[in-house]
This record gives C-alpha cells, structure tokens and sequence, in this order.
C-alpha cells in the first residue's frame, strides 16, 4: 500500500506556545517529520542586562507564566551562588515547598487539561466536566491545591512575589502552613482517584533509546541544585552546564536545540524519574510499579505516568517539609547582602525537566550577562527524532493519516511543552 | 448571634456572655433602617421620549404598602437586584397609596437595565428619603415652579398636591422649559394641570421643530411673561445646576425673599442615610438635609453650584 | 465605674486568661522600619506574651473593627421571577486590648455618627456591642496633639481602661462583665499612694504633649478660608493615595457596590472604605466631578474632621493621633495644613512651619 | 436570573496570544473553587491554549501579550474584525510589558546576544492599542482572576465594567501592610492602579507598577517623595521602566 500525506499542525493546540509538526509521506515511506517552534523571540537575555540583581528575579520570571517559580528560583539561586548571598535554612525551605508548588499545579493542569482529551478522544477538557465530573473534581482540586502552596509561600500563585534574593519577603504564618497541611492530606484521595483512572488509560507502545537528563542532588528527589547527571552515566557540575546542554540552532526553530552524548536526550518527569526512582517515597514506587514503570523507560508517552508518580512523591515531600518548618521560627527569612561581582548557575527541576540560568554580575549588582537554558529547549531535538520514529513506526504498522496525527500530537503533548518559555 | 464565653482556666466559672441582644431598631425608629428594602413589582412602564420612562412601582407587601408615606420633593433608593442602587425621586401623588411613580432617565448601570426591565420585574426600593417642599408653609401665597428637563421627576409630587388642595394657595404657575419639544415630558397631563389643577403653564424650548409653534429660547425669557407679586411667592425650583443659578439669581432681582426659594439638588449617593458621605455638599448632606434646600443654605453651602 | 488596682503580673495572667479562648486583637510589632523604631498594628492574639503592653501606637486604628473595609450589607439569591433579600448584621464576640483614649474617643464619635440620627446603623450597632475594649493610658508622642483637640482622656466607651501607675495598673472598671471576670483575679481597692500616682500619672501625660494645633473657632475659620489658595497648594502635593483615610480612626467614607454572584444565582451588595481624597469620590453618572483637583478633595477631608458635618452636630472628628501624618507619603499632616492656614490669615505670609517628627 | 424580566446568555469568547509567557490566559483555568461557574458564563470559541476546538464565532476576544512581530499584526487585525469587544489582556498586551525592556537596545544588538546574529525576525514591542482599537483594557502580570471573573460577568449581565480609580496605596493599607517606604524601598503602590489588592506589597515586595498609571497621578510628587526620602532614582526609574506603563512619566525628566 502506497500512501502520499502531509501533516501540518500548525500551531498545535493544548500547549503552551506556538510550535508546529510537519509530518510528510511519499510512496508509503516517511520523508521528512520535523518538529519547529515559531514563537516569537523575546530576548530575555538581551533585557536582563544592566538589570539590578535584586530585579532580575522579577524579571525572569516572565519568561514562563506556568513554571514562573522555577525561573524565579533558577534566577535567584544564580545570582546567590554569584554573589555569595547565603540565605537562612527557613527560607531555602520555604522556596522547596513553593517548588512543590508549581509542580503539583503544572502536573494536573498538564494531566487532565492538556493530556487527558488525547486519551479519551475529545477536543478540550470542557466536555470532561459533564462527562467525568468525578475526575474533572479531582483534578482541580489536586491543581488547587499546587496554587495554594505557591500563594501562601510566595505571594501568588504565578509569578510569585516573595521569593527574593537572600531569602523570603514575607513568609507564610504557621497557621497558614498548618492549614496546608490539612489540605494536602485531604487531596490525597482525589489524587488516588486520579492515579485509578490513569490506569484505565492506554498509553502507546513506542520505545525510542534516548540519554535521559536531570539534577541529581546529595539527597532527596531533585528540585533546586545539584549535580547535572544523565543515564548514559554522565555527571558535572552545575556550573558546567554548558557541557550538558551543547545549544544548536537549526533553521526551522526559533527555539534553540540541545544534546549530550548522542543526537538528542530528553528532561522532564521521565528522565528525573530514571535518574532517581532509588530517592522516591515507597508510596511513588508502588504508583510507579502499577503502571509498570521502571528506570530506565524509554517510552516518552510515560511522561505522563511519571508525573502522576511525582505527585505521589511530591505530596509526601510537603508534608514532610512543612512539618519541618513549623518546628522553625519563621520571623527572619530574609538575609541582607552586598552586591558584588561574581558569575555561576543555579539549576533546578522545572516541572518539564532541568532550568539552568547563568548570571554574571559587576560590583554594582547590576547584571553584565545572562544565559537561560528552558526544558523544553532540551527537548526540542529528542521531540524531533521522536517524531521520525514514531511516524515510521505508524507507518510500518500501516496506520491512517489520521491515526498518525493523532500519535504524534499525543506524543508532542506528552512531554508538556512549554514552548514560548523556551523562545524566551 | 454568637455566645462568648469566658473560660478562665483552672477555674470554674460560668460568666454570662457580654453579647448583648440587637435591640428591635423597627419599633425605635418609623423609618427604615436597615438595607431591607421594600420588594416592589413594576406594573407598568410609559416610554416618556427616547432616554426617559416613566416605571409605575407597586410594593408587593400589603401592610409595607401602607406604611410607605411621602413628602413631595423626597427621594428612594432604587434598587435593581444585581445591578446596585440608585437615587430617584419620587414622582406621584402622596395620597396614591397603589403605586408609586417614577420618572427615569438612562444614565448608567442601574437606570440601563432597569430599562431592559420587562412589566412584572421585581425591584426594592428604600425609603423616602430627604427633606421636602414646604407645602404647608406655603399655603395662603402664590407658587411659582419653574422647571428643566428632568427636574419635572420631582415636581410632579407638589404639582398633584397642589392639585389635591388647589383651594389653599393663590396663583400657581408652572414654567416648563426643555431643549427639544419632544422633551417636553408628561405633555399628556398638560391639560389635565391647567384645567383641573387650575395651575398657569407656560413652556418653551430651546431648539424648536417644524410643528412647534410655542415660546423659543432659555426658561428666564418666561419671566417676562407674567408679573409676580414677590413678598407673597413662593419658588421651586428643579433643572440642571446652570439653571437654576440663573433662575434663582434672577428671581433674587426680582425681590424673591432667599428662604422663599427651594431647590433640589442632586449628587452622588451611595447610602442615602448620611453614612457613606458621598453626598456631602459643604458641611451638608444632600440626603439628610437635601435634596430639598432653600435658596439661602444652598447661597451658603460650598460648592453647591 | 468600679476603680481597682492590679498587679501588672497579675493583668498579665487575666488578659491571658481572657485571650486564650475568645477572638483577640492587641498591639503586636510587625516590623521594624528602615530608621530602627518598632511598627504595631492591631492583631489576633492568642496569648498574652503576643502582646506588646508598651507599645507607641498602631499604624493603622481600630477603626476597621466596626468599619470593616469591606462588608456586606445585604445579599440577593434570585429565584423564578423573583428574589429574596437577606439583610445579616451578628458580629462575633471580641476582645480589643490596648486601645489609646484617642482611640476610644474616635470609636465614641463613629458611635455619634453610626448610631444617632434618623439611621443608625445596625452593623455597626452588632459589632460595637459585641466588642469589649481595654484602654490603656500612654506617654503622648512627639506628635500627637490629641491634646490640642481635647481627646487625650476618656471617660466612657470602654469595658475597662488601665493607667500605667508604676508596677501596678490603676484600673477603670465600666462594665459588670468586666468587674465579674477580674474578681476572679487579686485586684485591689486603690491605696491613698495609687490615687496620689494616678493624679502624677495624668499630670505627666498631659505636660508631655509636645505639638499642639490651635483649632479654637477652626470651623468658622474654615468657612471663610473656603476659597484660600493654601488648599490647592497641599493638594498640589497630595498622592490622592487615600492612605490617611485608610489609617484614620474617624474616616468613614464609603463606598456601595452590587456584585453578582459567579452563578448568577445572587448578588450581593457591599460597602467598602472609600477616601474624599481618591478621584472619583464626588465623580456622577455621565463623567462629571464635583471635585476634579487634588486641592478640592484635599480640603472636604479637612472640613469634614475640623469643621464637622451638620450630621453629626458639626463637631470635629478628628481626635489628634496624628496617623494621618504618619501615614502621609507626601509628608501632608494636619499640624501643618493647619498653621498654614492659620499663618496665611494672620501674617499674610506663605511660610511653612516645620513638621513636626514623625514617629 | 430572571426576575427582571430578561434572560442572559453566554457570551462566546476566544482567547488569544501573541508574545508573552501565557501566565494571564493561564489566570483563565486558575481559581479552581470557581472555575466551573466561571465556565459556565462563557462559550469558549477558540483557546489555543486549553482546546483544540477552534472556531471563529467569538464576540469578545481576549488578546494577550504584545506584538513583535508582522505576522502578529495581520492576525490581530482578523481578531479584530471578528471581535465585538476587544479586550487588551495583561500588562503586555496593555502597555507592552516587560517586552517593551527590548525597545531600549538596538534590535540587532539583542538578536546578536541571543541567537549570535542568525537572521531573526523581530521589530520593536508595541502594545495592542498601537494596532487596533481596544474597547476595554484588564491590566496585570498576571490578570487578577478575581478582577476578570467581575469584569466576564459584568458583560454577561451588562452591568459594571471598570477598573479603580484609584491607586494600590488604598488596598494596601486596607491589609494593614507596613508600608514599603518606611522600610525604605521604593515602591509604585501610590502611582499605580488598585484592583491586585496590593498583591506586591502585601509579600513584602515593591509594586513595580504592573497595571499602569492610577487616574490622575500626581508624579511630581511621587518625584519628590523618592527624593525626599533619598531613594535612589535610577532604582525609580528602573520600577518605572519595568512594565512599560509609565513610559509617559519617564520620558519627560523632572
Ligand atoms: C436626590 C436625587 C434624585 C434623583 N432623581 C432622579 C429621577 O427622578 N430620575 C432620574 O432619572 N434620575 C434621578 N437622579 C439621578 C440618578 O440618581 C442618576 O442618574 C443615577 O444614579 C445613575 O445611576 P446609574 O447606576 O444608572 O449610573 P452609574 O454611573 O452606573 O452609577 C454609578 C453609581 O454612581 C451613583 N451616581 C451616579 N450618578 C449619580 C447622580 N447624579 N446622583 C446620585 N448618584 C449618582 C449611583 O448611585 C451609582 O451607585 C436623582 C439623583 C438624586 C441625587
Ligand atoms: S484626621 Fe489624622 S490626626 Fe485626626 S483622627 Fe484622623 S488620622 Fe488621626
Ligand atoms: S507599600 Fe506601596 S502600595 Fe503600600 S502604602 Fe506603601 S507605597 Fe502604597
Ligand atoms: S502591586 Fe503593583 S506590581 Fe504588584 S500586582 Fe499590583 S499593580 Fe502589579
């Protein structure tokens, strides 16, 4: 059977940015999958220079309206390490639990309002309110809750407004704190439900061996800092970021391509899960092991599952650490500092894989160079060749056109773009 | 309403809570005071001209109905549920107990839907609010009413009055002036005030159609029309600010006592109980000591006109 | 009026008592500002080392208390047709620990305003006879002149008030509830010694003043100075930011909104502070403003706290805490506004005096 | 609701961005204890973001982010056409936004930072209203969802549509927060646009000015306080400059 088709989504749908998949059949034999952001640049490194320190988290955290505490973080820890401003324990809680956060906001936005219609074949989220109350329920109530951890740690629920350079401006009360508490212990029956219902749903059969990259810090499951590892058994340091990202640009993106040890690796859930599935809780293993998920799993599409895992780990996580701080006094979580030259990079675990911003500054405080690294830049090659893959795959397994697109748009939404964080 | 106790602890007691009761506000007081207002259903809508109805207000209660006793010259809160409040005055007879008369104008949020307002609504309304005209005081003299545009809202109420006691007061003259003919409002009740009411109309509009063949220019050039016994008049005066400082510093010329003068004046009002201030014009509110004021407190107000 | 000694560990262990199991507010330190010095504000507490007996004054009054900045005065649920209104005035019981007689003063004057005349207002009305106040005496500041406007004693409107005799509190006992509860603590009748204390105490207060603004015959003075230029010249400065209204304990301008419920099942019509000073105060349907400039606002705020509104018997509202001032960015205190005034009439001059230090 | 005698409908809305971080459209799905009602006034028509259902039936278009590109231009004006109101989404669509920090270096300068030189298309940030004409502003990095939730069911019902008048000072104090300048930073609270009940300065951070200029600001003497105080200017100006809604205010220098 000799197919001749083309796909052309342009700006794909439930992601956030503009990025099109170009999929093109002739004869029956894939010749050309291309995978290309179109964003419109916005030249954050150019603007933060000559920015005040003090400023820049501000102003990085714009470059992402879903993970802007991660940028913030990234950008702040950046510029500590730069200046060596060492803000007190509280605080470097405080900004944990606002990690905990963003992702237990980004996860189930992800989950239900942008994946979940793949899987039960409808348009948006929208019908899902008439016809799986019970799971919609749960989803924003498990999404409510990331944005309440982020508001009562950092003042809002995006782009947060506390988290500063030397610490926190205003820091939760304990009673805050203990409320949230009760609140996470509540929402770990709607995440079971979850957990039950992404069980029901079939993931796609699709292995493509790719370097899977993530932090991997001296304890703990990652999220700010540490070691910038691979499971090709690469390790470097943080401030050597550059040796783990290798930026390219290629002519059809507006986003910037990376690699490592081979043509493409992939961050994300996925890869901090392969990297670190030995840091989880018993209660994520188990997630994990019931939707069969082992590290190292090569199957993009188990993004998904690994995000459902992360929220187990994540939740447990919270507790913990908010325990911890309500044993803590609270009053003074800010340190004072002195700008000063200096230059380093503060990388952390965004919800869609590693961040990195590196900073340099003058002995004013004032910004001379920035460089950010987004996740989804990181992505951008291993997306690519997973497109070719995959539409091979389809195609040797004589699926239609439409059957194709669907795969592939799954496939890109698998891992949670972001893409206009990563034109930034 | 909450109990507070004390509990000291290591020690037994058993304080009765300080709370005290909300006293019974209706038995002190014949008005209303609280934010409940009167549910009242609209029977009946009269387009007057383009931007102006007139909304017939029955108040759904029986005994509330009877209760709610006017002035002429006072206001009501208007309450479109959902859309907020706003200040109007009341435009019917004080002896009509069945309905209650409003004359409104399209000015913003709540007059807007109430003009999307089918027959039938249900709205509230509180009140009346505000000082009146000094009908009593002004039996035994002539009544000079001179009115703009709108300002003929709040004149209806003394014009029914004055209707219903024709026989106590001397002349009563009623100059009307409006931009267009066609805002010349109540043209219908035109005869009804000359001949029944016996009171003198005189009308006239700025800019004149083709089939208007009255009076043309600015509500002063009626003065010249008519003589005016000024030591024996009484003057009320409704219309946009500008007017009535012409009007009232012409009457003024003419030997019109200042305390002989009413005006109404209209501001911003939130609450209509003296409370949210809004409506302060120099040290007074238009809603407690307004809208009705004499001529000579409005001379002395700050910034009244 | 029952007068009492206490122990000041021993008022510690009652107000402690009582601030354990009811809803609470003391003067707690929020902040220390750039310059060093301690900010209080009023805040839940829930035991008595919360609490910071010797503190200066709250930023912001009590006010908001019996104000609150926003209120619902009533809520609409719409049926088929038609509606329901409900109308909800309880207040939960509090405890309001360490007010100021200025503070006290302010809150019997909201007293005249909300509950005398034609209207009064039952929200007000719920959560005033559901508060128990604790006064206490203080050291005036630098600038307070609650002196000057006759409000740096009170006599009523509290439960109970406190004098700072020493070691021991000399106590005002104004309520039966307040006299059961502090039996069950050792008070004491005051000696010859503590009303000989009490008498210094009152002495040193009221030689400590150390700003004093003349408004004997201001509200005549203010009528004639309608006109004056020295109003545009602090309105000239003036952010129309509306924080002084905010911190005052007598502004109660408001402001009415309706909301519809997210459902569209229901409305619900709120109050919320308003300030003469924000621009569209005095703003009507149809864009026209009473008010337009910054001066003209500026001066209502002052006639209304120095020349008083015939509503409320034209008396002066202002009780001299001076938070206004303090709270001012741009540096606008009565003082000032005051004897600039005052200094136009009498010399004909524009000279400014000095502010007085803020605290 | 229909004691007044008339039905609501719907209104049917598009969403649509152009160069920002999504972060207001995401406003949109937040406030999960609401979100089912707040659905439930709105038809959405056409939101790249949540749905791939796209259609282009929309009366009110919410247009987030500004336009750096020629591209944007061309489809904001179809937007346009179609819109029966067009609502400038966010402080970037209102006032160009943080993107508008481009607008002070060179273009090519910022092209070579980024992407060494590769040709980039790009053209100097504008907000939406340099373009189209916009029927109703909703300010914010990021929108407010309880501001927007007032405003959608204001339309739904035709009732009040506005933002305040008046400045972030009054929220702010209304917190009981101790005010910034006391603490001795700079903030915009005085000269900015209240409706964010002072998010910023209640963490303890310094308005930067995200909702633009307050109705009838006095800026002289918001000049003479920084001065007054000793504040540094270049750290005015650069609060100034961060959102771009002040640029009126920054250009003529006292
Ligand atoms: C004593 C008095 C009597 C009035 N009588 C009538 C009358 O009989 N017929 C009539 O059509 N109009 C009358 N008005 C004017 C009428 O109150 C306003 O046109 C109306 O409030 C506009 O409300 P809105 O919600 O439609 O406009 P919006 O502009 O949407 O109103 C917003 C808010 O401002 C207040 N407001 C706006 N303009 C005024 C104003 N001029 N006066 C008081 N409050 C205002 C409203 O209470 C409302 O809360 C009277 C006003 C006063 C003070
Ligand atoms: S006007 Fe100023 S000094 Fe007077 S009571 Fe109010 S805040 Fe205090
Ligand atoms: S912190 Fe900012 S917003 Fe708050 S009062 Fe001070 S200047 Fe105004
Ligand atoms: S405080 Fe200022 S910067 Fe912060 S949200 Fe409000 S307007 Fe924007």
């Amino acid at each position: 059977m000799k197919v001749d088709f083309d796909i052309d989504l342009h700006h794909l749908t439930r992601v956030e940015g503009h990025g099109n998949i170009h999929i093109s059949v002739r004869d029956g034999r894939l010749a050309e999958a291309a995978w290309a952001v179109v964003e419109t640049p916005r030249f954050f490194e150019a603007i933060v220079k000559g920015m005040s320190a003090e400023r820049t988290p501000f102003l990085t955290s714009r470059i992402c309206g879903i993970c802007s505490i991660s940028h913030t973080l990234a950008s702040i820890r950046a510029l500590e390490r730069a200046m060596e401003i060492e803000a007190p324990e509280s605080a470097i809680l405080i900004r944990q639990l606002a990690m905990y956060g963003e992702h237990l906001q980004s996860h189930p936005l992800h989950l239900f309002f942008l994946a979940a219609p793949d899987f039960l074949g409808t348009p948006s989220a929208l019908p899902l309110l008439h016809t799986h109350p019970e799971i919609v329920q749960a989803g924003l109530q498990l999404k409510g809750l990331g944005n309440e951890i982020s508001s009562v740690t950092s003042g809002r629920c995006t782009h947060p407004v506390s988290l500063v350079l030397g610490g926190i401006s205003k820091a939760p009360s304990k009673e805050q704190l203990a409320d949230l508490r009760t609140k996470i212990a509540d929402s770990q029956a709607a995440l079971d439900r979850t957990t039950d219902f992404f069980r029901t749903l079939t993931i796609p059969d699709f292995v493509r061996e790719t370097e899977f990259i993530s932090l991997r810090p001296a304890e703990g499951y990652p999220s700010i800092g540490g070691d910038l590892v691979s499971t090709d058994g690469v390790v470097h340091d943080e401030n050597d970021y550059l040796l783990m990202t290798n930026e390219y640009l290629t002519d059809s993106s507006t986003s910037k391509f990376t690699k490592v040890s081979r043509e493409s690796s992939a961050a994300g859930a996925l890869a901090r899960f392969n990297n670190n599935a030995d840091r989880l809780h018993s209660r994520a293993r188990e997630v994990a092991a019931s939707f069969g998920l082992e590290p190292v799993c090569h199957n993009p599409f188990m993004n998904n599952v690994a995000q459902l895992v992360e929220c187990h780990q994540l939740m447990e996580d919270a507790t913990l650490l908010i325990d911890r701080l309500l044993d803590m006094d609270l009053r003074d979580t800010r340190a004072t500092w002195k700008p000063r030259a200096g230059k380093a990079t503060g990388a952390v675990e965004a919800p869609r894989g590693i961040l990195y911003h590196c900073m340099e500054t003058d002995d004013d405080g004032k910004v001379v160079k920035a460089d950010c690294i987004i996740p989804t830049t990181q992505n951008n090659a291993n997306i690519h060749f997973d497109l070719h893959a995959l539409a091979e795959q389809a195609l040797r397994e004589g699926r239609t056109e439409a059957e194709t697109e669907k795969l592939c748009v799954t496939l890109v939404r698998s891992y949670d773009p972001c893409i206009s964080c990563s034109v930034h | 309403m909450h109990d507070m106790r004390f509990n000291i602890p290591g020690k037994d007691l058993n304080l009765e809570p300080f709370a005290l009761k909300i006293p019974d506000f209706q038995k002190k007081c014949e008005v209303m005071i609280t934010d409940k207002g009167y549910k009242s259903r609209i029977t009946n809508i009269v387009p007057l001209s383009d931007h102006e109805r007139l909304f017939l207000l029955r108040i759904v209660d029986p005994h509330e109905r009877e209760l709610f006793n006017f002035r002429p010259g006072q206001f009501l809160m208007l309450e479109v549920p959902g859309y907020g409040e706003a200040p109007i005055s009341i435009s019917s007879s004080t002896s009509n107990h069945e309905f209650i008369e409003v004359c409104i104008r399209k000015a913003g949020h709540v007059t807007s839907a109430l003009f999307e307002a089918k027959q039938g609504a249900m709205v509230s309304i509180r009140g009346p609010f505000g000082t009146s005209f000094p009908m009593e005081e002004m039996q035994g003299h002539s009544v000079l009413m001179v009115v703009g545009g709108l300002g003929i809202a709040p004149m209806r109420a003394p014009l029914f009055w004055i209707g219903n006691h024709r026989d106590r007061y001397k002349d009563v003259r009623l100059l009307y002036g409006a931009k267009e003919p066609s805002q010349l409002l109540f043209d219908y009740q035109f005869e009804e005030w000359q001949k029944v009411s016996n009171v003198d109309l005189l009308t006239i509009v700025e800019k004149p159609d083709d089939s208007w063949k009255g009076n043309v220019g600015l509500i002063t050039a009626l003065f010249d029309e008519f003589t005016l016994e000024p030591e024996d008049t009484y003057a009320i005066v409704c219309g946009p600010p500008i007017m009535f400082k012409f009007v009232c510093n012409h009457l003024d010329k003419r030997g019109i006592p200042m305390n002989r003068m009413f005006v109404s004046l209209e501001r911003r009002m939130h609450c209509g109980m003296g409370k949210c201030c809004r409506c302060m014009v120099g040290s007074t509110f238009t809603c407690l000591d307004g809208p009705v004021f004499d001529y000579w407190s409005v001379m002395n107000l700050k910034e009244a006109i | 009026m029952i007068y009492k000694v206490i122990s000041k560990p021993e008022f510690k262990a009652f107000i402690d008592a009582i601030v354990r199991v009811n809803n609470a507010y003391g003067p707690c330190q929020v902040e220390i500002d750039a310059k060093g010095k301690p900010i209080y504000q009023f805040k839940p507490v829930k035991s008595a080392d919360e609490i910071s007996f010797d503190y200066t004054v709250t930023h912001s009054s009590a006010k908001h208390f019996f104000l609150p900045f926003r209120d619902e005065l009533s809520s609409f649920t719409f049926t088929d047709g038609n509606w329901e209104q409900e109308v909800r005035y309880d207040a939960p019981p509090t405890i309001l620990i360490g007010l100021r007689p200025c503070d006290i003063n302010a809150i019997n004057i909201l007293d005249d305003v909300m509950l005398h005349g034609p209207y009064p207002s039952p929200y007000y009305l719920a959560r005033r006879k559901n508060t128990f106040i604790i006064g206490m005496d203080h050291l005036p500041l630098p600038d307070c002149f609650c002196k000057s406007m006759n409000r740096h004693t009170v006599n009523h409107g509290f439960n109970l008030f406190c004098s700072d005799i020493g070691d021991r509190y000399y106590l005002s006992i104004n309520s039966a509830n307040a006299f059961s509860f502090l039996k069950e603590f050792k008070i004491e009748e005051p000696s010859y010694e503590d009303n000989c204390n009490l008498i210094e105490r009152r002495k040193s207060i009221k030689n400590s003043f150390e700003t004093n603004v003349e408004v004997t015959g201001l509200p005549v003075f203010l009528d004639i100075e309608f006109d004056s230029p020295i109003w545009q010249k602090w309105g000239d400065k003036c952010l129309s930011c509306g924080s002084c209204a905010m911190v005052c304990p007598t502004c109660y301008c408001y402001s009415v909104e309706e909301k519809f419920d997210i459902d569209l099942k229901g409305s619900s019509r709120q109050n919320h502070l308003y300030s003469c000073n924000l621009v569209d105060f005095a703003q009507v349907a149809g864009g026209h403003n009473f008010r337009p400039r910054n001066g003209d606002r500026l001066k209502y705020r002052y006639y209304h706290h120095y020349r008083g509104f015939a509503a409320n018997d034209n008396q002066q509202i202002c009780v001299g805490c001076n938070r206004c001032g303090r709270a001012c960015l741009a540096n606008i205190n009565p003082k000032d506004v005051i004897n600039d005034l005052r200094l136009e009439r009498e010399s004909c001059t524009t000279c400014v005096s000095t502010s007085p230090e803020k605290t | 609701m229909n004691h007044l005698g008339f039905k609501l409908d719907k209104v049917k809305v598009g969403s649509f961005d152009f160069t920002c971080c999504e972060g207001c459209q995401l406003q949109l799905a937040n406030k999960e204890s609401t979100l089912p009602e707040f659905l439930g006034l709105i038809d959405i028509r056409n939101f790249r973001e949540i749905s791939s259902e796209r259609h282009d039936d929309y009366d009110i278009a919410l247009v987030e982010g500004s336009i750096t590109r020629s591209d944007e231009i061309e489809r904001l004006k179809a937007i346009r056409a179609q819109a029966k109101v067009l609502v400038a989404f966010g402080t970037c669509a209102c006032f160009g936004g943080v993107n508008s920090l481009k607008n002070r270096i060179p273009q090519e300068e910022a092209i070579r930072e980024v992407y060494d030189g590769k040709k980039i298309e790009t053209m100097p940030s504008m907000k939406i209203s340099d373009i189209v004409e916009v029927d109703l502003s909703i300010p914010g990095c990021p929108v407010s969802k309880d501001e927007v939730e007032r405003i959608m069911v204001g339309i739904v019902t035709r009732s009040a549509v506005s933002l305040p008048k008046y400045p972030v000072c009054v929220e702010c104090k209304q917190k009981l927060n101790t005010c910034l300048f006391d603490l001795g930073e700079i903030c915009l609270g005085p000269i900015t646009r209240a409706g964010c009940d002072a998010v910023c300065p209640t963490g303890k951070t310094a308005c930067l000015g995200c909702r633009g200029p307050a109705e009838d600001i006095n800026f002289p003497s918001f000049e003479e306080l920084v001065l007054d105080r000793k504040l540094s200017i270049s750290d005015m100006k650069e609060k100034l400059g961060f959102y771009n809604g002040f640029g009126d205010y920054l250009d003529h220098e006292s």
